[in-house]
């Protein structure tokens, strides 16, 4: 099964080079720098994406205690923290040749910056405790706690940065661009999505079976 | 508007370098998994009470 | 009529990563009855109890205790049980008085000036009700922590090794009060490792090896030495 | 209620008697004071900026150590399970070890805020309710993560390097309401200039304290 999703992705993703480099145009102002964003932004929703599901997953394992909700949100979890990274790294690679320098406090980065560094602490937290049970109920805690953090993560780095009126919490949304851009973003968007569903798929199925060589 | 190309290739490149050493990490551990399964189905690790665990409160 | 289990443990198993504690144990305790379960240091006794305590969760089968689930209904054994284990949850900064009023009122239970005495008086602590429990000998702080069960009043115990650390005074006190539990009405399951005085009170001996029940007889006018042998033969040949 | 009020009562007496906590807390207040001076030179009006940044980094490393020692008591008195056998909801152990870390927590602010205006020569007067108001806020949300934080490391060996690493950056927007409140108040603005700052910390408490509430069962496990 993993493997026709595997197929899927690699299909998708080769779609997703194709329009952001072949068919969308060149940005006017940025130039083709900004052709970073269809890595960029993308990376961003999956990493939302994977903490919400870590959320769903955590909560279902604090009800029922199934093992497999247990293993979701923990490869969900790892998952999230390496596209957080990927986001951080197209960031500041953006940012150099756009503002100057590597890494600015600009509200975006800095809030995926804390999640990054929120989650990688869920990841500890998870090697540190020999347990399994146990460690799987404390992540699950942390899942939640980390989870309901985002919303108050981003108001406050958004005031911090953007000074005293609190702005509209999206993000210059694409909305504003033109079509053929935004369609190159949709099919990104989607090649992304597959492959955090195959990776998390994966790294579930080796949880899995480490628990059952261990069981 | 100077096309900063060299920042384009790095951002996919580095992209691409990462997903594939994630997706490479998976496959070698479960590889690792399958042989030690199959080094277990054939010669499996006699079954004997070992020591009882600590009890659960640690100590100090 | 036969008075109901207050323990009954169906096919329990038990397992810490990859080592089998216990597997496949059987056991049922009634109303007024105390079984002393006998095993070697690893056999499992402990963590039996903690089993029943709820502190730990079976891998497979059931434990019932006072007719609710372990693992499904952890609040209703806990309203239902007394557990005594080698940490005798005494806080060492407080007096013995403070002590019973705070696991009282954690337990909600209403604590009177004079039901704290009389539990105190109970366990023949009432002239150290105002010491702190860091001067206390093993013995003291195992009957202050009865004493918190005179006012919850469980219908089980659950004992770790009771006798361990008493001296014969403290011993023969515990035995009379274990057996006034017991025609209460109450059930009793300790652990030991010892063949002594301690299965005086017993009205039965289960022996632990391999993780399971290997022999469980009644002790009626067994000797320490039949004992003694009975768990030679039985245990050995398992482990 | 009288549940959680006789684990604060427990806990207080614990501390009346022994004394570990609030003397280590003073004295490492007073030691803080100090580290700031020398590492950060005496000249004051080049300090007078990060000021409200010191006050809370200073709240913040104080309340790691005091936070951190939540469950010693238990653990060293062996006194863990017993809170677990205990019949009734376990939130109620949770808000009073709260409320008791609450009360740790405000004291040694009070005096590490005496402390800043003796060394660093700020007249509070004016500002004082208002900065009550910020401290007030921001300590409750500190308090309610960091105690159930401490539940979860209690019982993990490399517990006092995994506590700040996980308390510290679900903090970080804690941080930023109260330093930027502090600030405001300090220059002498009015509390209405901060309130979305305030809305957010107060937001942030509900969410905590009912996290919290919600979860302590299954920490407190063990």
């Amino acid at each position: 099964m993993t493997r026709l999703v595997g197929g899927v992705t690699l299909a998708a993703l080769a779609a997703g080079l194709v329009m952001g480099f072949g068919i969308a145009p060149r940005e006017a102002t940025q130039g083709n720098v900004q052709r970073i964003m269809y890595l960029h932004v993308p990376s961003v929703w999956v990493a939302y994406l994977a903490f919400a599901v870590v959320l769903v997953a955590s909560i279902a394992y604090l009800i029922r205690r199934a093992e497999a909700a247990d293993r979701l949100a923990h490869a969900s979890a790892e998952v999230g923290v390496l596209f957080t990274g990927l986001t951080i790294a197209t960031g500041s690679i953006w940012g150099k040749p756009t503002w100057g320098t590597w890494w600015t406090w600009d509200a975006r980065l800095t809030s995926v910056a804390i999640l990054f560094v929120m989650y990688l602490g869920y990841l500890l937290l998870r090697g540190m405790i020999e347990d399994r049970e146990r460690g799987a109920r404390f992540a699950a805690v942390l899942g939640i706690v980390a989870a309901f953090n985002i919303p108050l993560v981003h108001f406050s780095v958004y005031w911090w940065r953007t000074l005293h009126q609190p702005p509209s919490l999206m993000k210059p949304g694409p909305g504003t661009m033109p079509g053929i851009i935004v369609t190159a973003l949709l099919v990104n968007f989607v090649a992304f999505s597959l492959l955090y569903v195959y990776f998390v798929a994966r790294r579930a199925r080796l949880l899995r079976r480490e628990a059952e060589a261990a069981g | 508007m100077p096309d900063n190309w060299g920042f384009v290739l790095a951002a996919y490149g580095l992209a691409a370098g990462v997903l594939l050493a994630y997706w490479r990490f998976l496959a070698r551990r479960e590889r690792d998994l399958r042989g030690a399964a199959e080094r277990n189905r054939i010669a499996p690790v006699s079954g004997h009470p070992g020591p009882e665990p600590a009890s659960r409160t640690p100590r100090a | 009529m036969i008075p109901e289990p207050l323990i009954r443990v169906i096919g329990l198993r038990k397992t810490f990563g990859n080592h089998r504690v216990l597997d496949g144990l059987e056991l049922e305790v009634r109303a007024g009855e105390a079984v002393a379960v006998l095993g070697a240091n690893g056999a499992g006794k402990t963590t039996l109890l903690k089993v029943l305590a709820t502190l730990v969760r079976p891998t497979r089968g059931t434990a019932i205790v006072a007719g609710h689930d372990c693992a499904k209904d952890a609040e209703g054994v806990r309203r239902e049980i007394g557990l005594v284990a080698h940490g005798s949850y005494v806080y060492e900064d407080l007096t013995a008085a403070e002590n019973l009023t705070f696991w009282a009122t954690l337990a909600g239970l209403r604590l009177s000036a004079a039901a704290r005495a009389g539990a105190l008086a109970t366990v023949e602590l009432d002239r150290a009700a105002d010491e702190r429990v860091r001067t206390f000998s093993a013995g003291m702080k195992r009957r202050l922590c009865l004493a918190r069960f005179v006012l919850a009043r469980p219908r089980v115990l659950l004992l770790d090794e009771p006798f361990a650390g008493l001296d014969q005074r403290a011993k023969k006190w515990l035995e009379e009060h274990l057996a006034s539990f017991k025609t209460g009405g109450g059930a009793i399951l300790m652990t030991t490792h010892s063949f002594g005085r301690e299965l005086a009170v017993a009205d039965r001996i289960a022996i632990l090896a391999g993780g399971a029940i290997a022999l469980d007889t009644a002790r009626g006018a067994l000797s320490a030495d039949d004992v003694q042998r009975l768990y030679a033969l039985h245990a050995e040949d398992v482990s | 209620m009288r549940r959680a009020f006789i684990v604060v009562w427990k806990d207080l007496l614990v501390e009346r008697r022994s004394k570990e906590t609030l003397n280590a807390l003073f004295f490492f207040a007073l030691l803080l004071l100090f580290i700031f001076q020398f590492s950060l030179g005496p000249d004051r009006e080049r300090l007078a900026g990060t000021l409200p940044g010191l006050l809370w980094l200073a709240f913040i490393l104080n309340g790691l150590l005091g936070l951190g020692r939540t469950f010693v008591v238990e653990r060293e008195n062996d006194c863990w399970e017993g809170l677990l056998l205990s019949p009734g909801d376990k939130s109620a152990i949770y808000v009073g070890k709260l409320a008791g870390n609450l009360l740790l927590m405000l004291v040694v602010e009070a005096i590490l805020l005496v402390l800043f205006a003796f060394f660093f020569n700020l007249d509070l007067g004016g500002a004082l309710p208002a900065l009550a108001v910020v401290i007030g806020l921001g300590t409750v949300a500190f308090a309610a993560v960091g105690t159930l934080f401490a539940a979860m490391t209690a019982q993990v060996r490399a517990r006092e390097l995994l506590f700040p690493v996980l308390l510290l950056p679900v903090q970080a927007p804690v941080l930023l309401a109260t330093v930027k409140a502090t600030e405001a108040v300090l220059l002498g603005e009015p509390l209405g200039s901060v309130a979305h700052w305030l809305k957010l910390l107060a937001a942030a408490d509900v969410v905590y304290v009912a996290v919290g509430v919600l979860t302590f069962d299954f920490v407190l496990e063990g």
